[in-house]
């Protein structure tokens, strides 16, 4: 543990690190996420130990035990309903979920759906890299449609899915895309979105250098928003829809109700609960 | 509750010895209203202080199709019907024919329908030589304003059982309360006009055949049924937290706790499958918070993934499998107990975890509240095997003592530096550090680790957290509660879950007749407790197996864990229909002879 | 496949006796093509007649982590490395020791690492005592324009061996094909250099004891690995159909088949998840065209519900689960027998159903075709448990001949009126009409349901549908696919899987022991086969039952369905290493001691 | 079997109902739903051996053994997959998917997801009643946020999924809306669906008159749709976004491609495949 913050210093983002080393490829884009992601716990000065990062399994699933905080490397796909779990339980904690397109689109598809509408005060990042990386390269929900692979020789010719659109659609609050090149922009969106109330959605173009190298072009055409966030879900979607997919910025402030996790000031007895037993 | 005092039931004038114990049904076409009959004589004969048991049987159809409600009164507690039924009213006579399996009549039972229409009686009422006792219940219904033919049964068999009119009353007014006071009036009238036609259909002496002897001393009990009984176990061992999807038959517990957890501090997510339920349930207890689902076999199916995620990542979950009728979609609203071997065996991987059942409708409440506690000491999964017959059913019982167990989860609150959250204990319990907690920081993995819990492929770490995973589970002392054991005898029958009842009715039948009987019906499944069960069968040399599952996944999970002495009798059936008694001693015979 | 003419290894000339059998390691850094130099090696050493076995072993880094590719190449047929290398060469020491535990050097082994740089070799490979016979190899690397070290080690493998020049250079050329000739002259020039180099760090008769015997008249075999293997036997059962969720270790059984359905007329579907590839196999199949899956422990898990289905519906599906370590996501890339409880046992409801498991490489594509013709024959799901071991090891075995199973799928073509799709037959067995099947309309099931397929809540129904799904399974007659046995004596080895290959090995060491050993590996697990193995093991008075699970799964499994006879030792232990030949020799020879 | 169709009669729609009495409640909305389906295919003149209706559990779910057509009742939110092996293993048949609200768009979100982004020529039926009816009555996502219930007392105050929109964000080929009330609209936008190539959506707005009685007021609100169907996605959701959610019609007529479904013309054979293998 690195936590070696004084009582007054402004934490750095050295402090949300861990010591175990990455395992990622050298040059992946996740290691400038982890670093975007600390960079932005550092500048909300998040306790480490009131904070947790929730993921699924993929190489951006990883990214928990990189941190310095509670992490939850869970399985495959469920990292969403995890993290609901932890938070509805916990709500004073600090709640991030992180993974990537396939965990996230593919096999966890309908949780994606589900805690968008549920609106839960979550930070979701995924890290998109428009392929299966750890299980070495097949098509993901995102991936372009010609992308030959051994699974999908010639490419699946499926329209790629558009998790910003979903996001909207499904009722997150906060919708923002990111690249992973670009660590200064990144660390100020997710400043914002873990600060903004209910479900805050950050896509992060993320490359796998070792499956998808021609990704590593991707600093060249990403380029910020053109225009203003919008509170205004159907406009955000609209503009998402026409965009060229390398818009990078936050692209949608909603101000919906948070789901309520307040308990009952007032518990009351077992007694109580038991008396519409007796006879 | 009610609260007037109760006239104490007169004793019988006839000389015929009142029963201790009657077996009744009404059945009719969905709407009728048999079910809430059925609730109003049970809720009136416990406030008059007998014991009893209500089922409901039904079609497939939500509303519509034909329906029953079974019922067993009783001077002492009643886990199980009788075999045979001793009154059966019908209300009309549509599709009843659908229940000639469970409803066995004899001719010492009492048929009665509607004497003023076409007699539809199905062959097997026809055909068992029951006593008729028509009269014309739908006409009756009809001169009332408002009046139901419900009602007029329910009347009718108050009278026949000798069930005082003020308990019966206050069962009736606490029942419509929200139907205002017209609807309770005209059913009072119907009720009064049923018991009043009674005699005019069946002789004295025919009547006194059915009237239950006078209600022991009344004590405060409790009417539940095994699904609230599980919801309340849960809140009582702690649990603050539950996911649900609904699913029959165990929906009840979900929609037992969504209001109770409110009540007490807790809350209830409602997921959007049983996916998400499991992990909803890690994610919270995880953060500290003992967390519980409730499904039936199709969701735990579902489940298994993730109830090997809380395995390796050590994270106590409890999940209630209210069983019924299987494989796939099966017969969801049928009780079988065909679930032991995904509960046992399920997972992929070597993956030790917990398996209770209760054994009663009462015990739902024990064995839940049990399962909270093994999960939270031993940082697991439990799984609590509970099924449809006593998820479902109504049960007057007394109340359950509030078990305190003393332990608790073990968590790190001061965390030395270098803290490993799967540290190598020798009971294989590490402590579980909670978020908020300072320099507890770790990362909970299902992938295999080391201690500390970074992934780890390494044989060593492999074979240590695979050996104190199981340590801490097969080492752990489960003291008593790990089976009931009564009796003693060369005989010994196993079993488990809800079939324990017809295995005692069974053995003291036996023993009524001679038979020294055993009967050992294990409340804990996983870990397997070979050296205690093997002390008590030792002296035994048959063993019968008493299970509710047509490929006999009971007789072989024992084979597998443990050595059974002697000869070995399994008595294996698939749901729908319940093991009787009946079909238990004749077993028991079997085994004496050689 | 290289067409050139080879040249037949010389005998050796030193006097001392050439090898029937040599395993080697190349170790290195991720991306320093440890695994390249592997296949090379044994292309080129099976071109020229031998036998051989590559597995890979690498962190889990996906890229940049340490790799090594473990070899072993013989004049017989190779299952299993051998318990010690021979020969470990190190491109770089980086992160070697990780591989102390499966990387077992004696000091009759021979190590090759830098002399140039810094000695960094593990302590493993230093306290073994092996002889060194360093070379610069980085330098010899870097003097050649384009030149890699991996080359060098092939170079100096090869002439180390005795590998015929023309073998090598076809396999270099096959495999650097798409990189072009310059590649092509450099990688050749690394070789020459590192076989030239060999004399002058090693003597002539050290290096003579690592010559392998010339090989025997080569004969067509195949180079391929369990998991392509699995594919090609399914698509030999008649497998149009497949659905993919990629997953470690079974992603190779999904890639190989997308492109080879699509050439004989099938096709792949990539499913979201595992619950829809379960599912879209099992509309495909229900549409007529036989269908498989392929995933792991965590996949499997996710299915089991529709396989449920599947059983209840009675549709015939072939799932492959090529197991890694469990449980939850565990360890990927290493393999374990762990998933046979799930596999057997992780339906809910008695559902019976079948699971096979391959014994060999090989034996990878007859299971996984006789998987298909029993799922068609059957009409049922049928679980293939491969493992990490076998699906992902390459190996040069004879080509498998094709077996062609004659039973089908019964169909009903020519359905006559009131056709009943689950009528109970004798055999249990109902002729499924296909979609496009004028007369045959019915509606498939997971619900309990009557012989025409209408659900049911019927005791009738449930018990007759229960016992006709599992006499079809129970009573088909599997012939003697069922279990490869070997040898006789009075003490039997049980085995299955991936294990076989110890056991056979263990087995002939106790022989030339003068113990006499029976070895039963089962192919077929479920249905169990009481009968046929009891009568293999009477005579039988040890039993010795080697698994590798740290939950003894297959012991216990045995118990449950068979009578073993006299004593049992289990030998179970978990992986990611493999269970040796000698463990199951040291186990024979405490069975033979009272 | 109620196939009596002469040669050239054109077929009726009680020929598409099998002789099993449906299990409904008085009233459901789903007997019209059937009525409707069979209408369609009578109109279509599909051949009752070529068509295969597929499901997944719930009330609504019940319909495959309704007609007389080849039928799948799988298990729940499981429909979509098993019909994407039928339409993928048999491209000639007509199959029709037909479920609830629950099994839908709760379990079966993900595959809701993903089969319109596949865009595989079938037709997906929802009858959705905004509540769970099978398990008596618990709130599924279209279920409004204040409706009172046993599992969610006052509501889930969650804000409801909107089908209509999260198909044509994900690829929908065809969308639609109708109501059980209105059999012959319903008749005609199914007919349009069935015939449309892709994935076709129709959600039919159907009462569950046992658990939510007041739907049976939705026969006063609903009324057509005031416009006409566009093929602009970004268009239809905007506008379905906006609208009063009783605005029933074709919605969304798309032209994408649909799923590549066609096998090589000139497989190889057996021995062509095991070449590779040879040393
Ligand atoms: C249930 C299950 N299915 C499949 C897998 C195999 N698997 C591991 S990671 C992964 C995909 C990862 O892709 P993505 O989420 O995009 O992460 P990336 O590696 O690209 O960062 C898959 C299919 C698994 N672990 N569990
Ligand atoms: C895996 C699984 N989980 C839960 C259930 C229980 N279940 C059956 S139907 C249903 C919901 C049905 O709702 P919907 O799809 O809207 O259909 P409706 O009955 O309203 O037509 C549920 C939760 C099940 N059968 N299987
Ligand atoms: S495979 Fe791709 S995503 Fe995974 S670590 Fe390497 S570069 Fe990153
Ligand atoms: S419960 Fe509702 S949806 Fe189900 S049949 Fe009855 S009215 Fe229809
Ligand atoms: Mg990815
Ligand atoms: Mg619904």
């Amino acid at each position: 543990m690195t936590d070696t913050r004084a009582a007054v210093a402004r934490p750095k983002a050295s402090d949300y690190k861990s010591d175990i080393p990455p395992v990622w490829c050298p040059g992946c884009g996740d290691y400038t996420v982890l670093l975007s992601i600390t960079k932005a716990m550092a500048q909300l000065a998040l306790a480490p130990e009131e904070t947790v990062v929730v993921s699924g399994i993929g190489c951006s699933s990883r990214i928990p035990a990189y941190t310095n905080c509670y992490g939850f490397h869970g399985v495959h796909g469920r990292s969403l309903a995890l993290a609901t779990g932890v938070k509805v339980a916990r709500p004073e904690l600090t709640v991030l979920v992180a993974g990537g397109d396939g965990d996230g689109f593919s096999i966890g598809g309908n949780h994606f759906l589900h805690a968008c509408r549920r609106n839960i005060d979550l930070t979701y990042i995924v890290m998109d890299n428009r392929v299966y990386g750890m299980t070495k390269g097949q098509p993901s929900p995102t991936t372009e449609p010609d992308w030959d692979s051994a699974l999908s020789p010639g490419g699946t010719g499926l329209r790629p899915f558009h998790p910003l659109v979903i996001a909207l659609a499904s009722g997150a609050n906060f919708v923002a895309r990111c690249f992973s090149g670009d660590p200064n922009g990144t660390t100020k969106v997710l400043t914002e979105a873990i600060q903004h109330p209910g479900f805050s959605f950050v896509e992060i173009l993320s490359p796998c250098v070792t499956f998808r190298p021609e990704q590593r072009g991707w600093s060249e055409v990403v380029h910020p928003a053109p225009v203003e966030p919008t509170d205004d879900a159907a406009q955000a979607a609209r503009r998402i829809m026409t965009d060229d997919g390398f818009n990078v910025g936050v692209l949608y402030r909603g101000d919906r109700e948070p789901y309520r996790t307040a308990r009952t000031e007032t518990p009351e007895s077992l007694a109580d609960l038991e008396e519409e037993f007796a006879i | 509750m009610t609260t007037a005092t109760r006239k104490a039931p007169e004793p019988e004038t006839t000389g015929v010895q009142a029963r201790s114990k009657i077996s009744l049904a009404i059945s009719g076409s969905g709407g009728a209203g048999v079910i809430t009959a059925g609730e109003m004589l049970l809720s009136a004969a416990a406030a008059a202080g007998w014991y009893g048991l209500m089922t409901r049987s039904t079609g497939p159809q939500i509303r519509g199709g034909e329906a029953a409600a079974l019922l067993t009164l009783a001077a002492e507690p009643v886990g199980l019907h009788s075999a045979q039924f001793d009154v059966l009213i019908a209300v009309d006579w549509m599709n009843t024919d659908r229940f000639a399996a469970e409803l066995v009549l004899t001719p010492e039972s009492l048929v009665i329908g509607d004497s003023a229409l076409p007699d539809d009686a199905p062959a097997f009422a026809v055909d068992s030589g029951a006593r008729r006792a028509d009269m014309p219940l739908k006409e009756m219904a009809t001169e009332i304003d408002g009046g139901r033919i419900n009602m007029v049964a329910v009347g009718c068999l108050s009278a026949l059982l000798g069930i005082p009119d003020d308990a019966l009353e206050n069962a009736v007014r606490a029942k419509l309360k929200c139907k205002g006071d017209a609807a309770i009036a005209s059913s009072l009238d119907c009720i009064r006009s049923g018991a009043e036609m009674l005699p005019s259909v069946l002789d004295d002496a025919a009547a006194a055949q059915f009237r239950l002897a006078p209600a022991g001393q009344r004590r405060d009990r409790w009417l539940i049924s095994g699904n609230e009984a599980a919801g309340l176990g849960a809140v009582r061992g702690g649990v603050r937290f539950a996911a649900a999807y609904p699913i029959t038959p165990a929906t009840e517990v979900l929609e037992w706790l969504a209001p109770a957890l409110d009540r007490v501090g807790g809350i209830l997510v409602q997921a959007e499958d049983e996916l998400a339920s499991i992990n909803m349930i890690i994610g919270a207890s995880y953060g500290g918070v003992p967390s519980i689902t409730a499904t039936s076999g199709p969701g735990l199916a579902l489940m298994i993934e993730s109830i090997g995620l809380a395995t390796s990542a050590e994270v106590p979950v409890v999940i209630v499998d209210v069983m019924r009728g299987g494989p796939s979609t099966g017969i969801p609203t049928k009780s079988e107990q065909s679930d032991l071997n995904i509960a046992v065996y399920g997972m992929h991987g070597d993956a030790p975890h917990i398996v209770v059942a209760p054994n009663s409708i009462g015990d739902c409440l024990f064995t839940t509240q049990w399962a909270v506690h093994l999960a939270e000491d031993m940082q697991a999964p439990a799984i609590v095997l509970s099924d449809q017959f006593l998820g479902q059913a109504k049960s007057v019982v007394d109340p359950p003592a509030n078990v305190s167990f003393i332990t608790r989860r073990i968590t790190a609150d001061a965390p030395e530096p270098g803290y490993h959250r799967y540290a190598v204990t020798d009971g294989g319990v590490s402590p579980m550090a909670v978020p908020g907690t300072k320099g507890g920081q770790y990362t909970a993995d299902g992938l295999e680790h080391s201690p500390r819990g970074t992934p780890s492929s390494r044989v060593e770490d492999h074979v240590a957290q695979l050996a104190k995973r199981r340590r801490k589970i097969e080492e752990f002392d489960y003291g008593d509660h790990w089976a009931t054991v009564d009796g003693d005898g060369a005989v010994a029958v196993l079993t488990w879950g809800s079939t324990a009842e017809a295995v005692r009715l069974g053995a003291d039948m036996a023993r009524q007749e001679g038979i020294a009987v055993k009967t050992v019906n294990l409340r804990l499944l996983l870990p397997a407790q070979p050296a205690r069960l093997e002390a008590e069968l030792s002296g035994v040399d048959a063993v019968v197996v008493v299970e509710q599952s047509e490929g006999a996944q009971f007789h072989h999970y024992l084979r597998a864990h443990y050595d059974l002495p002697g000869r070995v009798l399994p008595l294996n059936q698939p749901g729908p229909l319940p093991i009787q008694s009946i079909d238990v001693l004749n077993k028991i015979r079997e085994a004496i002879q050689t």
